[in-house]
């Protein structure tokens, strides 16, 4: 039972044109920069990204890989967040094809709640669900609402992608793994909701390294597994030693430090 | 003009707010600022929505080099860690927020109304940027609080008979913090509990759509 | 931010007459042993009991208590799966009183996967889900079925339990909780699902112990702690040698050692 | 009467039926005999409905020192660690059957119909026991194999046309391994796939209410 490949070109083998293929997007770690750097490099068309949040990044593509690569390649969007790449379009040298190609967008955006929810369903091979949230808001355009007991819901249907890119931190190879701080975050929900879940990985250990009790992800929800070089791009250890690169620049140490104002307006909480 | 609260007294006044023992979770912006503004000898827990609970202060431009990838929140700040602190999956994050676990929510708003409607995602006919985690985050936190300032730039209402904006949660704040006011949305409509320094009800009922109600205790913002 | 508390009486304060707890049960370990006996003991009375599995237990109360205790105070029973005292009356002293109050309890039992469903749905503040488990089956009865894109579900409401008495190995003070091998089971679930999560466990950490990624249960879910006494009743160590002490028996060993058998016959899988 | 199987022998016959790889959730009784029959060179990963997979061997009776009791199975069995093994909540339990992620189940039965409708969890008018995580584990499983006598103790049919059993799950049975016949549902039918030495297709037939349809293949039982 060994689940681990020896390259991200054999791990995203078998892909096709118009896959659904759901992601973690937070921060600059816990993404999976090589799988998508491989899928960009296949060229594979007409994708469904899933992922909580679709947002250009103002880092190099030396720096940080994310989902918003994909653009070209992509036909539907479905997420919990959306900044598009227009609101940033005249103070970057965003590329114009990336500008058209998210006009054209199907864009299914429904709250990191919802979003979160309906993957959750898929993998726990349920039915559809009423929420309560977006009662109100344009969430609630084309569903069907329902009143239970007084109160108002919304109905949404499990959406279960194709394949799962996860980024953990170890695992071994049969499929058992773990994550680091705030990477977690949606990781462990793709692993259970894919029909074929791959995985990018800084660090392969012995089957029995893992505390039977540490692990998050159990080896049942994995199917394929790549490790990154050690120190290479997309590694832990590569992403920090680029951030801090950035951030020993004094002029952009405070727009990074304080990130998040670029996609804060007065009210936006994302 | 009279003087409005500066965006440091405001969160300073939002803070007042939180209890020993809180969960809270702060937005992006003013709200964060509530953080550098806890009263003393209270042990409060942060949540950020990407599954951190209880970590230690944002790190600040002079402490870059102990930014570490794996300790961001949702805002995109990094945080220090901070014994107690633990990592979860999104899941767990949603579930904690939904499910009633968060004492408070602050975060920041384009508009509220008469009825304590928020809108603070979205700009009418502007589907360039969309929804995240406000809308759980206003429907499960026992107790919402809105910093805003009181107008808008070119002086029009933020505080409205109804949203023009699109909403993100319909009578869900409790407690509004404004640069000249702190209100509170009730059944009978928003009551004015507190004004800044120098203002009068009257000045800030021209600057506010829906009539405002007197607190019995009306009263002078204390800090 | 201290959620300890020194005793189990103190911990069940203020449960009030017609509540609804949930508790875990399978196996010797993972139920909250001292907050059942504490229950008992102030006598609390019509309370709905919510477990996985509600079964009367051949081992002796000196070695572990189940949830089985609380009959003669309950009302109404919500479970996966239920096995009636009625079934073992001729081989044990099982007291009249416990078949009688079983008979006439009010009983909702929906198969594991569903009672879980209905807990994780109340933990996340959801409303009502659609299940495709129990189709065809005495689940339906009583309750509304859907077809959605030619497939049959089952409506299902969250369940959520006024008090969870949860039972972990480790827990900090501010409420931060890990778990043994399978003792995790329905644990996790419960604390997340309850209104007020009342924790029984052997060991108490200083914060920053854990690391943070081993935490299971995060403090936001837990409002009450009482840690066993050390070696003393309930504790992990005080029923491993409870039971290694029957093990020892020869004429007892082969029971205990195929336990399942009690509780199967040809086909019954729980 | 004809030599019938042993329990060993089903559960090793049953056993032949798990590939390298395979994710199997075995029901107690016969069924948690197949794990002392896996063929050679499979690894196999065992799921426990409680939150176990990959665990070692159960503890057999002369072995008793050895039990641990946070190491217990579904059916209260108790079991060995094993590298990779790891331990997680009811719901990711669930989830994981429910979700498609286990290859096989494999479990005992009351009653098997000519749909492959599987009975297994009560007995008609007896409310003194019920349900558990069967329905789970057969709606989940990517193949269902039952293990069970041909005919009941008093030789009433097992195989029927419709089961007059409470069911567990309808249209569900992947293959069916009783102590003379190995039989699979199809859309036709029940196809006879193997019989037990020295008996007939005839002789199996007598016993199974439904037609049986003989496959093109049909042969004694390779064990």
């Amino acid at each position: 039972m060994n689940k681990v490949l020896p390259s991200f070109e054999e791990a995203i083998a078998g892909i096709p044109d118009g896959a659904s293929i759901a992601l973690n997007n937070w921060g600059l770690a816990g993404g999976p920069q090589n799988l998508i750097l491989a899928l960009r490099e296949r060229g594979v068309k007409d994708l469904t990204v899933m992922t909580q949040n679709f947002m250009y990044t103002p880092f190099p593509e030396e720096v940080v890989v994310m989902p918003f690569m994909l653009l070209p390649q992509m036909r539907k969007l479905v997420a919990g967040f959306f900044a598009a790449a227009s609101r940033y379009a005249d103070t970057t040298n965003l590329p114009s094809e990336f500008i058209e190609k998210e006009k054209e967008l199907e864009k299914e955006v429904i709250g990191h709640g919802n979003f979160t929810a309906v993957l959750r369903a898929a993998a726990g091979g349920m039915g559809p669900f009423y929420s309560p949230v977006g009662i109100g808001t344009t969430v609630e355009e084309g569903r069907e609402k329902r009143n239970f007991d007084g109160k108002e819901y919304i109905l949404f249907s499990p959406l279960q992608p194709d394949f799962a890119f996860v980024r953990a931190d170890k695992a071994d190879r049969y499929g058992n793994l773990t994550y680091n701080g705030t990477c977690r975050c949606l990781n462990p929900v793709l692993a259970m909701a894919a029909k074929t879940t791959i995985v990018e990985v800084d660090e392969l250990v012995e089957p029995g390294e893992f505390s039977p009790e540490e692990i998050v992800t159990p080896a049942a929800f994995v199917d394929r597994i790549v490790v990154n070089e050690v120190g290479g791009r997309g590694s832990y250890e590569y992403t920090m030693k680029k951030l801090h690169e950035l951030l020993s620049i004094p002029e952009v140490r405070g727009a990074i430090i304080g990130a998040a104002k670029k996609f804060v307006d007065d009210g936006e909480d994302n | 003009m009279k003087e409005k609260l500066s965006e440091e007294i405001m969160a300073l006044r939002a803070a007042k707010e939180f209890q020993d023992g809180n969960i809270i979770n702060l937005g992006a912006g003013i709200p964060n600022l509530c953080a550098m503004f806890i009263p003393e000898g209270r042990n409060i827990m942060f949540e950020s929505e990407n599954g951190a609970l209880g970590y230690g202060g944002i790190i600040m431009v002079d402490e870059f080099e102990k930014v570490e990838i794996q300790h961001i929140d949702a805002g995109g700040r990094y945080f220090l860690p901070k014994e107690g602190m633990s990592f979860f999956d999104m899941g767990t994050s949603l579930d904690l927020m939904r499910g009633g676990r968060l004492d408070i929510t602050c975060l920041g708003a384009y508009q509220v109304s008469a009825k304590g409607d928020l809108a603070n995602w979205a700009i009418p006919g502007d589907i360039s940027v969309g929804i995240g985690g406000g809308m759980d985050l206003v429907y499960g936190s026992k107790r919402v609080i809105v910093i805003m300032e009181h107008v808008t730039k070119n002086g029009e209402f933020k505080i409205l008979n109804e949203c023009t904006y699109p909403v993100t949660g319909k009578k869900c704040v409790s407690v509004l913090v404004t640069d000249i006011a702190v209100i509170e949305p009730t059944k009978e409509g928003l009551v004015l509990k507190e004004y800044a320094p120098g203002w009068t009800a009257e000045e800030i009922q021209k600057l506010t759509e829906p009539k405002l109600l007197l607190a019995d205790d009306l009263k002078e913002i204390e800090l």
